[in-house]
């Protein structure tokens, strides 16, 4: 890995509006990871978070392809995902709050979000849990004949649960349309990658399966947007499943907002490195180097972004939270 | 589903304790497989898969030829992978599709408990109710020949403990093909335990579609010394201690619930309410299985009506042995409800 | 092992409901920890893995620093492969050895359940008693914080069902302690669940080493009018609850069994012959779980001891909610038990 | 696939001792399971058998070079593991017959054999359960700084578990000295392999852990032996493990002692094509072409283990049952 993002070789072909659209998904999920960690102290958001400060090009790059009705399944680590996809934010922050007008009713919290209009049917916080469902959705749309790809987030962690071989090799014996899409950034919990797989090429690990696998730069939003698109285009077009391992780094903590180099398990080198290399601040850079957004976009964006999330917590502080009476309500469907 | 609410509305209206002016009878596989040919032939959405569906055997035939006439892709045959399929099986679901996943022993559920437990009876709660999981899970238990340990678990004892699942163990040909078709119909995951044994049985099975709705247990003989509640394969074994103990004076009440979640609570407390005295038989072990949680129940809810101990006719709390001299030591039966009632009967009402 | 029936004996000598004249204060996690650390000292063959033990938060602090103690190679860390590590730990345990295999939430071990369950609880008599599998499984229970449906799970109503497997839930710093070690001594599969929310605790616990058989229940409050078998966090909550009984002039008993495989039936009996009544508080679900197991056995043995029916207080048979208005409803506590006490004395004795 | 096995190659450095061994190891196994075929009928062995006529070679190569105190691990179809590891014949047909002598006490039955005393730890009969259990007996051994090593034998179907790419991924890990022996006999039951996996390269499937991966002609007990040998030297040596996936074929049915061409599921060309492959007569042929064995030999080995064979079944015959009230016996060990 070098210590700068490459965008030039995969820009080509992307139309400018892609091009700022890109840009606005990465902010937008930034500036929202940024507001909750600036609040997540005051307590008032009951829900364990897993910030995706650091990944925001994997979602956005992949997500950028898929349509409404495509499936995204989510994992521990979902907010990106889920706004990357169309979730509502509102719904997102209001579930963070615990409140009723969440995305899961107050029922899920920060690890289970779901927006069903947007075809993001949920997210496990099982590691690897979410991949056979979102590897059936992938089935289902198949037997229904519609068109629809299915694309699973997962972590490096999660490729060493069985579950995720098992799937892998299912949806290459049944050429399923569905995308595995694995953000490695190299640690689980306060577990490096090196202390429980024998190499970090995870991309390998499935490629005995018959399963067209990629190394993608995780922190390139173009590439990742590149790549991801001739993986959704096969699915679509019945060409079966790809994985994609996108390198990344969460520059978060595992859980909540800061930086965890004081806990001792990375060092400040490591993250400085990888700070080198944020999505968002190079693509930015980028962008404005090749005049495709100005130093007023940034500003207009990112003031249109903040006051849709002031909002957001404005509507999510205020909403009522379940009535407690409705506590046995939605274990089992009508 | 439409079909099925149509179905259980008209079972309500035509059903006694038994279908009685029924004469058509089949076996209890026959009874499966019409149910399973009646949902893949009314609705698209349904399709059947596991390890041998598409095969010979057809699943002890209870899936028999479904394949040809369905097509491969709604009766397919799967790998060795039931975590992973268990899972499949749910994505399925929430997109429209209403998958049936048979195995042919529960044992192997156990590399499913993740998909299982942690996802499909979490899914719909855990997101608010936004989204359900129509599946149904259907295993067979094996007994006998030596199977031992890994091969004979009923595992009902498990699921009971598990919220945001039904838990369905029909013990008749006719409740067979109407529960199956209930749970197909459900939209919440189900899982269906049936007996190996019970596959010999024939009996009234009505040739059009009805489904059973759950919850709904039914007195297989109407007695007032004793209630036995017999779950699955124990009905038959009940039944036969019925007869002996009959001619003895003695006369059981047998209550088979069918479903173990949703449970009839009612008609098992109105029949301690009549007999006063309670035997569970379940087919599983006896420790924190099935057996407990109707015995505890009973105490909580009807314990002025007990006038006598609890007892519980169970496997014992051991792996299975594969001798049958062991066997016959492990698994319980007609004998050992027998003595039970006696002994249930001995005990001064006070 | 030799060391560890050693310290059972001294314990046998020794010990009373307390240890009374021991002063020493330490809480809960060092409990833990100082087992763990005298086995690992002690014992060659044992060694502790799990997803982070060797992590700067080693485990809650249970773990803390104990591979820098004793090396890498006998606490490390490892790869999220749930059922192959628990079957490496059978593996490996069929060799000589003893591990440790450490979890910090039980939720993940339903990914296990193959492992424990086909394979664990079975390997012993499945061949014949040629072999065992001295194991230890140790998983920490979550609660609160919005953990939710995945994170929080209890799961002993689970294992409670399975023959084969010892079933540990230390309520005390002092029984954490003593039982770790009795669990890694002992020669056949063990699941210890601990509860986080007693990780807050401290009390009594000697310095030295000291194992506590399995099976012996403690009485952690004498009283006359209700018994209160209470597991794991929920004996917190029940002498809390008994405090406030008692202002009001009612005197319960306090029954903590400890070990739930194997059970202390007879403490259960004897307190129930005195007081008459009954109530399980459990921090799992409730229908199909521990409260059952132990509910029907004293319909079963105690039957005539009984004045009024049995009570179940445990968590609602649901998922877990991540909301807290609705956490506060679906754990039961201190406030449940209260008023499930004065129900159950307003029933006339008959 | 050739129709024909080829020894030649693997042949010359093994020692004539080494060569006439593996003849009578595979002969006994192929012995002893047609004489249980034989019998099953009389509903005798009350217990389900699974038997492996047509691929003793595998059991037979890997286990010749194996010690003692080396570790098997078998699955439900391990009468030749068992065998070939030096397990007691008597105690066997013992177990077949469900009596108290046999190896497992009559408990276990044909699909759970053990014979501590040569290291098979144990069989399971839930497909890839066994291979976990095998990878931690390697951890011990090297934990207990000991040089054994560990063979796990598998079926084509277990690599479909997750648990076994869990187990191998963790070998690979900790380079334990354990062996996967995948038995690739095309079918689970009466599915072929092709409707449950994507190719039938079962070998390759773990290439991308980095474990050295072999395809072996499973019915060629020479190159068997040979493959199996360096992947044992190189785990006793340190090296790590390795995965073999040996191809074969059963000539009987999945259960029980017929072909299974009645069934439907294989056809008569099929089964006849292996037969012709016959892992024990082409060898025996080959033996006596190379003058390491005369036409004499193979009667008198023949038929002193026609009369070993008789002998173990009259053993288990006239040796007692289980006593019912030692039912509860062995749930808990001391
Ligand atoms: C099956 C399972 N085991 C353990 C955990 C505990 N856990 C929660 S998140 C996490 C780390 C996951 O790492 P990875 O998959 O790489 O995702 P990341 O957190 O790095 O995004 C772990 C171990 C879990 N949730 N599920
Ligand atoms: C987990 C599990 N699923 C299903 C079964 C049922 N079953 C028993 S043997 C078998 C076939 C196994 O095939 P393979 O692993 O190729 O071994 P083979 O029988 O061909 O030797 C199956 C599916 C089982 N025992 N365990
Ligand atoms: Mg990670
Ligand atoms: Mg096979």
């Amino acid at each position: 890995m070098t210590d700068s993002v490459e965008f030039e070789s995969s820009m080509m072909s992307v139309p400018d509006k892609t091009l700022l659209g890109l840009y606005w998904t990465m902010l937008r999920i930034r500036k929202v990871q940024l507001k909750i960690a600036e609040h997540y102290h005051e307590d008032e958001m009951h829900t364990p978070v897993h910030l995706c400060i650091g990944q925001e090009a994997i979602a956005a790059g992949v997500c950028a392809n898929l349509r409404t009705e495509d499936y995204v399944f989510s994992n521990h680590r979902g907010h990106g995902h889920y706004l990357a996809k169309g979730g509502d934010l509102n719904a997102l922050i209001a579930e963070l709050h615990n409140k009723e007008k969440g995305c899961s009713r107050g029922r899920g919290g920060s690890m289970h979000l779901i927006d069903t209009s947007v075809g993001l049917l949920g997210s496990s916080s099982i590691v690897g849990g979410g991949v056979p469902i979102a590897t059936g959705a992938a089935l289902g749309a198949v037997l229904r004949k519609s068109d629809q790809v299915s694309v699973a987030f997962l972590g490096d962690a999660a490729t060493e649960e069985g579950i995720v071989f098992e799937s892998i090799s299912f949806a290459v014996l049944k050429q399923l349309p569905v995308i595995f899409v694995c953000e490695n950034n190299f640690y689980a919990v306060y577990t490096p990658l090196n202390k429980r797989q024998s190499h970090d090429d995870i991309y390998r690990h499935f490629e005995g399966l018959s399963i067209p696998c990629f190394r993608v730069d995780g922190n390139n939003v173009l590439e990742t947007y590149s790549i991801a698109q001739e993986a959704i285009e096969r699915a679509r077009s019945g060409d079966g499943p790809s994985f994609l391992e996108c390198r990344t780094y969460r520059m978060t903590d595992h859980h909540g907002g800061e930086s965890g180099v004081e806990v001792g398990y990375r060092t400040q080198a490591e993250v400085d490195h990888w700070s080198a290399k944020c999505p968002v601040e190079c693509y930015e850079r980028f962008l404005i180097e090749k005049r495709v957004l100005s130093f007023e976009d940034v500003k207009v964006v990112g003031d249109q972004i903040d006051s849709e999330i002031e909002s957001a917590f404005e509507y999510a502080r205020s909403s009522p939270l379940p009535d407690g009476d409705g506590v046995l309500r939605y274990v089992m469907a009508e | 589903m439409d079909w099925s609410k149509n179905l259980i509305e008209e079972y309500e209206l035509n059903s006694g304790i038994d279908i009685a002016n029924e004469t058509r009878k089949v076996s209890y596989t026959v009874a499966v497989r019409e149910a399973l040919d009646y949902a893949l032939a009314e609705d698209e959405s349904i399709f059947v898969m596991g390890q041998g569906v598409d095969d010979p055997s057809g699943m002890f035939g209870i899936t028999l030829d479904l394949d040809k006439k369905y097509g491969s892709h709604r009766v397919f045959d799967t790998p060795l992978s039931e975590n992973a399929l268990t899972g499949i099986a749910i994505g399925a679901s929430l997109t429209g599709m209403r998958p049936v996943y048979m195995h042919n022993r529960p044992d192997f559920l156990l590399m499913a408990m993740d998909q299982i437990v942690n996802h499909a009876s979490k899914w719909s709660y855990m997101f608010g109710g936004h989204i359900s999981v129509p599946i149904v899970i259907h295993a067979t238990v094996g007994r006998g020949w030596g199977g031992a340990a890994q091969h004979t678990q009923t595992l009902q004892g498990l699921f009971m403990h598990v919220p945001g699942l039904h838990l369905v163990m029909p013990s008749t040909p006719f409740d067979a093909k109407g529960l199956i078709l209930s749970a197909i119909a459900d939209n919440n995951p189900t899982i269906i335990i049936e007996h190996r044994w019970l596959y010999r049985q024939s009996g009234h099975v009505p040739e059009g579609p009805y489904a059973i709705p759950f919850g709904r247990g039914v007195v297989r003989r109407i007695g007032k010394d004793v209630t036995i509640v017999a779950i699955s394969y124990m009905v038959v074994e009940a039944m036969q201690a019925a007869e002996e103990l009959s001619a003895e004076g003695i006369n059981v009440e047998i209550i088979d619930p069918r479903t173990l979640k949703p449970l009839d609570e009612e008609i098992i407390l109105q029949s301690v309410q009549k007999t006063g005295r309670l035997i569970i038989a379940d087919t599983g072990w006896k420790t924190g299985g099935v057996g407990a949680e109707i015995a505890a129940m009973v105490a909580e809810k009807g314990f002025e009506y007990l006038k006598a101990p609890v007892k519980r006719v169970a496997s014992l709390d051991i792996p299975t042995p594969a001798c049958y001299v062991l066997e016959d030591r492990f698994y319980a039966g007609k004998a050992n409800i027998v003595s039970c009632c006696k002994e249930i009967l001995s005990v001064n009402t006070y």
